[in-house]
């Protein structure tokens, strides 16, 4: 018997009540004990990933109540895949953290990593839960901390996070309501057993319903457009650590949920063709996939731009989602995992030129790339793999949106796929130019900088080398976890 | 008529959950928007403490007149999920109203025109 | 920091209120496992109390009975409390939080789940009282 | 063969792909001793040539190594395989290789040019994808390479960091990453179609498709690949990069860059869709009167331009042309005559680059009108000059001319007497845009260069070798490294099966 599906959210959340703990003690703890925290929830996570890789999924039954009645933590291939993605970028960034936090906001440390655990505790409880009504409660828990995580930041940070604030508990709102519409119809809060009763169900206006208020939740969550409003300005705001663990991690979480509802509680079917949910999700998904990235071209600081470039690339995500087909799906899944390397590379390597220059405006990187040269190799890499360069990551999970797209015969998506390739390479060129082949201007004086400390450098260097490891082993990730993942698309009458 | 007098309490919830959507959208205070969000939240509990609801029942407290007779009670678990909603609620009010002040002190202002003004100014 | 509002009919009325709602939060404690209540809801009327001498009397006078030290340090015991309730049955065989795998003598497996859950509402109560806090201590005490 | 020699048979594609980005590794660790840096350059040159030389006999004899890596994508391989066209364009982009590097290491020093170690690295980068390309075995191995060599030769666009460069690169990428999503899309196309990416002779995808859908997808990756190959109206990228340094210009743009594309057009049409599929729906046709009109027009765009990079980028333009020109005639001795050309083309257009590079180097002028009696002073030079402007005139004894001739013959064979026309009208226009230059530089008289005072002979020797190896190709043509040979293999391989 294993119980590790309930040890990776107990870890972090031990972790995040002992950090105000052992900070009062010496502000240093907080970073150890968050480290080690996240270190062990991601030992516990790929655990669990290999145990269901070999054995099959790993159902735990909370305090031995069985479901229906009792709360059940599932590890399947899906969520024991999302929750070492989502530990191992934890880590990564934790590790990252330290000096950048010292840096940035020395006096809030020891809150800002007790927030930062029990954010990524709830963002695994929401991946590990079977049960509806606990994910919500996790998706608070996450959701509350994220909300005092963003205020930390420079003086817009506390306006940005009330706004955030407002649509996430709207959105938190309209989820119960939807779950609330599925208990009464079904009688059942656990996926499975819910999944079960439904397809007698289909018929019943309370289950769309049900379904259209859990989607609009979701799609707020996961910022995918026109529902992205709040993303670029707190993202913009926080600080640096914090916009690097919430903007990799955070909407992908809220897109995992939107799979976890279309391939286990409502079927394919229903949401692929009864109702046309997943067409929409897509149709939306795409425009969201031009409008970030038109958007993004328009910015120059450059948190915003990256901001805005994830509001595109969860529209990628969408995409997958909306085709509903295997080999979106996993273009969708893959992505998730590429653009969570990819964006936390990215502002890891944003915080590392704040660290060093206090600077983010893209017009005053110039000359960047001579001062700070590993940093800026691995903001190459990572820019190359989200403009879907071969053989980095980015262009794998591209690569099966597309093969999706042209199986579903939407040529549409085909094109706004392809077109938005050549829109983020508008703005990644932009910012390389300046980084390579500008000379200092007035805005960008001459400055003192350096690659930043080991500690940040590290990190940032294993999350662009990690691109490039991705994208040439993408195949095996496909075929022994997203293949698995899937396989509700293939049954028949899905 | 009766269709109307048997489903009051769903008239009730979209009512109050249009209110709270206008509270939160519509108004440009951030107190009110967030006063919105209350309310909004309070008609979701309604909505779920209505779906518990069996007529002829009880509390769903052990009654030794009852005795085990499970369909003698109202249905408690909505009673305790929204229990635990509305501690969420509690929670976010908490912090959100934490973050209003804090804006309050650097802007001086709850009113998301003058904090507006106010960025633009600083910035 | 909060100033002492300086109002006699606030400060009396507190001052008469707490106690009272301390004892109902004790009591919403430890009947959650069988009536209405349990640690989440008393933990929070815990708190309100606590937050009430803190608006009403100022909060340096009220930080001198109870710190914000002192409050991380109480939900850090109730989850250290809650952890071990849910931790220990899985070193006897039992899952996460099945207390009929409590090491305790004496008593048959419904008992200790009916002891077991008083252990965890303790815990829980002692968690949300302490972090509220906490939380309000953090969010309005020091000016960021 | 003993088992360890057929591991190491199969591995020297690999190698020969792998050593540059090694040397590039190297070469960016030894960024602060410029002499370690070039040694390099050179080392990893000649291996690399060597390594592909080594194939030759083998691939003659009927023995491609092979190596399947791993899977890239579930059922798709990273794979390479050295057939007779890949070894072709690999063997004459390694040997000019070796050139370019000590032509590089004398200009980059003569300017005393910034960023050297970017430079050399990205070089190394560039041939290593051009390898790739070569050698690929399947569709998404190529694109991968295809798109590496996109990005790498970026940096040396822009290399000189003005406004000017910078807009040329971004006209660069502009063009070819729009062409790169063209060739993703035809890809990813093909693979749902057919179920697979592998290359084989002959073609290998179905008429069943229909023929109107087989013809938007040849329209994908001709414009995929059209853009790299410099095919109007996808050319106006090329006479803008010619802001980069010459030695780039030199090997990317006259010989690895460009001719990857040219290449890539022969692996689709002779490899993918096969010369019967090509002609059934219309793609030959189409091609035919797209690179028939760059011929002409690229020729007479050429003669209006005064800067001499660009007139040889114009005259790049219309050469590549040629070659596709050839893929598209569908007959054995067309092919021939395209893919030899590939090889001719590049020895006898690298000279016109090197010695262009050699006069900005030496005088600083870049105008063909600035360069009235400059014979005097660089005699070699010129001489080497006016072989190459002789062969892409398509004169004998130089290379150009056997290409051109089995190019005529394919005209002949397949029954297009006017593209026959086409190609004399473009040698009397070489001549007219060439042959001016000779004449001013040894007939003009010019105050300016009085004195004998030739370019250092690390630029000088290369430019000489390579003038030399376009006549060798013209006398000798299987010459010592079996370039009439592999053409003449891999135009049979394609076109015996399945003509038309």
């Amino acid at each position: 018997m294993s119980h590790l599906p309930v040890l990776i959210p107990i870890t972090l959340l031990l972790s995040a009540f002992l950090i105000p703990l052992a900070g009062y003690v010496k502000r240093d703890f907080a970073f150890a004990i968050a480290s080690v925290g996240a270190f062990l929830a991601f030992a516990f996570s790929l655990a669990g990933l290999l145990m269901v890789l070999s054995q099959g999924e790993i159902r735990y039954h909370l305090g031995g109540w069985a479901p229906p009645i009792g709360i059940e933590y599932v590890l399947d291939a899906l969520s024991a895949f999302m929750a070492a993605v989502v530990t191992l970028i934890g880590l990564v960034v934790l590790i990252y953290s330290r000096r950048s936090v010292l840096h940035e906001v020395p006096l809030r440390v020891v809150p800002l990593y007790a927030l930062a655990m029990l954010l990524l505790a709830g963002l695994v409880g929401i991946i590990v839960t079977g049960d509806l009504f606990n994910l919500f409660v996790f998706l608070e828990i996450s959701s509350l901390s994220a909300y005092a995580l963003m205020a930390i930041g420079d003086d817009r940070a506390p306006v940005a996070s009330f706004r955030y604030l407002i649509l996430g508990s709207i959105a938190g709102s309209f989820y119960v309501l939807g779950v609330g519409f599925l208990y009464f119809s079904t009688g059942s809060l656990n996926m499975a057993d819910v999944a079960q009763r439904l397809p007698a169900l289909y018929q019943s206006r309370a289950v769309a319903a049900a379904a259209i208020f859990i989607f609009i939740a979701l799609g707020l969550k996961m910022a995918l457009f026109p529902l992205h409003l709040w993303l670029p300005d707190v993202y913009t705001y926080a600080p640096s650590a914090v916009t690097a663990l919430i903007a990799p991690i955070m909407t992908k979480v809220s897109a995992y949920v939107l799979i976890r509802m279309l391939l286990t509680v409502f079927q394919p079917a229903y949401l692929r063709d009864l109702l046309p949910m997943t067409s929409i999700i897509g149709w939306l998904a795409a425009a969201g996939v031009l409008y970030g990235s038109v958007m993004a071209i328009a910015q120059n600081d450059f948190r915003r731009m990256l901001a805005y470039s994830s509001i595109s690339q969860i529209g990628y995500i969408g995409i997958g989602i909306g085709l509903a087909n295997p080999l979106g799906l996993i273009g969708a899944l893959l992505h998730i995992l590429n653009h969570a390397f990819m964006k936390a590379c990215l502002f890891l390597v944003a915080g590392s030129i704040r660290f060093r220059t206090g600077r983010w405006k893209v017009s005053s990187f110039a000359g960047l790339g001579r001062k700070m040269p590993w940093t800026m190799a691995a903001f190459t890499v990572s820019a190359l793999s989200m403009v879907g360069i071969p053989p980095a990551a980015g262009f794998f999970s591209k690569w099966y949106l597309l093969l999706g797209s042209i199986d579903a015969g939407n040529w549409f998506l085909v094109a706004v796929i392809l077109a938005s390739s050549l829109l983020t390479a508008v703005y990644f060129i932009r910012v390389l130019e300046q980084i390579y082949a500008s000379h200092a201007n007035e805005e960008s004086a001459p400055m003192k900088a350096s690659d930043p400390p080991p500690s940040m450098l590290l990190p940032t260097l294993l999350l662009g080398a990690g691109l490039l490891i991705l994208g040439l082993f993408n195949s095996a990730i496909v075929t022994h976890i997203l293949n698995i993942v899937v396989l509700p698309l293939h049954r028949p009458g899905s | 008529m009766s269709a109307l007098a048997g489903n009051y309490t769903y008239y009730i919830t979209a009512f109050l959950l249009a209110i709270g959507l206008y509270g939160m959208i519509g108004k440009k205070n951030l107190l009110k928007k967030l006063i919105g969000m209350n309310i909004f939240q309070t008609a979701i509990f309604l909505f779920f403490i209505h779906g518990a609801v069996k007529p002829g029942t009880t509390v769903p407290v052990l009654d030794s007149r009852i005795g085990m007779d499970a369909a003698a009670y109202i249905n408690p678990l909505p009673h305790v999920l929204i229990l635990t909603a509305i501690v969420v609620s509690v929670a976010t009010t908490g912090v959100a109203l934490a973050l209003l002040i804090t804006i309050y002190r650097r802007y001086g202002s709850l009113e998301e025109t003058t904090i507006l003004e106010r960025m633009k100014q600083s910035s | 920091m909060r100033e002492r509002l300086e109002n006699p009919v606030v400060e009396g009325v507190s001052k008469f209120l707490v106690p009272f709602m301390q004892i109902f939060a004790l009591y919403v404690i430890t009947h959650g496992h069988y009536g209405p209540g349990g640690g989440f809801q008393g933990g929070v009327i815990l708190a309100a109390s606590m937050m009430l001498l803190r608006l009403s009397l100022g909060e340096e006078y009220e930080h001198r009975r109870f710190s914000p030290t002192a409050a991380t340090f109480v939900a850090a015991v109730g989850i250290l409390i809650y952890a071990l309730a849910g931790l220990v049955p899985m070193a006897f065989g039992g899952r996460f939080l099945d207390y009929a795998y409590l090491p305790i003598p004496g008593l048959s497996s419904a008992e200790l789940r009916y002891h077991g859950i008083l252990i965890v509402e303790s815990g829980v109560g002692l968690v949300v009282w302490g972090t509220l806090v906490t939380l309000f201590d953090h969010l309005l005490g020091s000016e960021a | 063969m003993t088992h360890a020699a057929e591991m190491y048979f199969s591995f020297t594609p690999l190698l020969a792909v792998l050593v540059s980005p090694a040397a590039a590794i190297l070469i960016l660790l030894s960024s602060q001793k410029p002499n370690l840096r070039e040694t390099w350059t050179v080392i990893a040159a000649v291996c690399k040539f060597a390594l592909v030389s080594s194939m030759v006999a083998p691939v003659l004899a009927g023995q491609y190594p092979a190596i399947t890596l791993f899977d890239i994508a579930p059922g798709i391989s990273l794979a390479l395989k050295a057939d007779p066209l890949g070894v072709s364009f690999a063997l004459s982009a390694s040997l000019l290789w070796i050139f370019t590097s000590f032509y590089s290491i004398g200009y980059m020093r003569a300017l005393a040019e910034h960023s050297q170690t970017r430079y050399f690295a990205s070089f190394a980068i560039c041939l290593s994808a051009t390898m790739g390309i070569a050698l690929a075995a399947n569709l998404l191995t190529f694109l991968i390479f295809y798109e590496i060599l996109t990005i790498a030769t970026y940096p040396l666009v822009i290399h000189k960091e003005t406004a000017e460069a910078i807009s040329a690169g971004r006209k660069y990428l502009a063009f070819l990453l729009v062409a790169g999503g063209a060739l993703l899309l035809a890809v990813a196309v093909t693979l749902m179609a057919a179920g697979t990416l592998n290359f084989a002779a002959g073609g290998y995808l179905s008429p069943a498709m229909g023929r109107g859908p087989l013809l938007g997808l040849f329209i994908l990756f001709l414009v995929g690949v059209g853009a790299k190959a410099g095919l109007m109206p996808l050319h106006s990228w090329l006479p803008s990069a010619m802001v980069a340094p010459t030695p780039v210009s030199a090997l990317l743009h006259a010989v690895a860059v460009v001719k990857a594309g040219v290449f890539g057009f022969a692996r689709i049409v002779g490899y993918v869709f096969g010369p019967s599929l090509t002609a059934d729906i219309g793609g030959a046709t189409l091609v035919g009167v797209l690179a028939g009109a760059t011929i002409v027009v690229a020729s007479l765009l050429a003669m209006a331009q005064d800067n001499l990079k660009r007139r040889l980028a114009y005259s790049t333009i219309g050469h590549l042309s040629y070659i596709i020109l050839g893929t598209v005639l569908l007959t054995p001795v067309g092919w021939l005559g395209g893919l030899f050309h590939i090889t001719t083309h590049a020895a006898m257009k690298i000279t016109l680059f090197f010695c262009a590079g050699a006069i900005y180097a030496k005088t600083g002028r870049e105008n063909i009108s600035e360069m009235d009696g400059i014979g005097k002073q660089m005699p070699l030079t010129m001489a080497a000059f006016t072989v190459g402007a002789l062969g892409l005139a398509g004169l004998p004894p130089v290379g150009g001319f056997l290409s051109k001739w089995f190019l005529a013959q394919g005209t002949l064979a397949s029954g297009h007497p006017l593209l026959l026309a086409v190609l004399l009208l473009s040698g009397l226009l070489n001549a007219g845009y060439f042959f001016p230059i000779v004449v001013r530089a040894y007939f003009r008289p010019s105050k300016h260069f009085e004195r004998f005072d030739e370019a250092l002979p690390s630029m000088l020797i290369p430019l000489l070798l390579t003038a030399a190896f376009a006549v060798l190709l013209g006398i000798y043509p299987d010459g010592i490294f079996h370039f009439y040979s592999l053409s003449a293999e891999a135009a049979l391989g394609v076109v015996a099966r399945g003509a038309p």
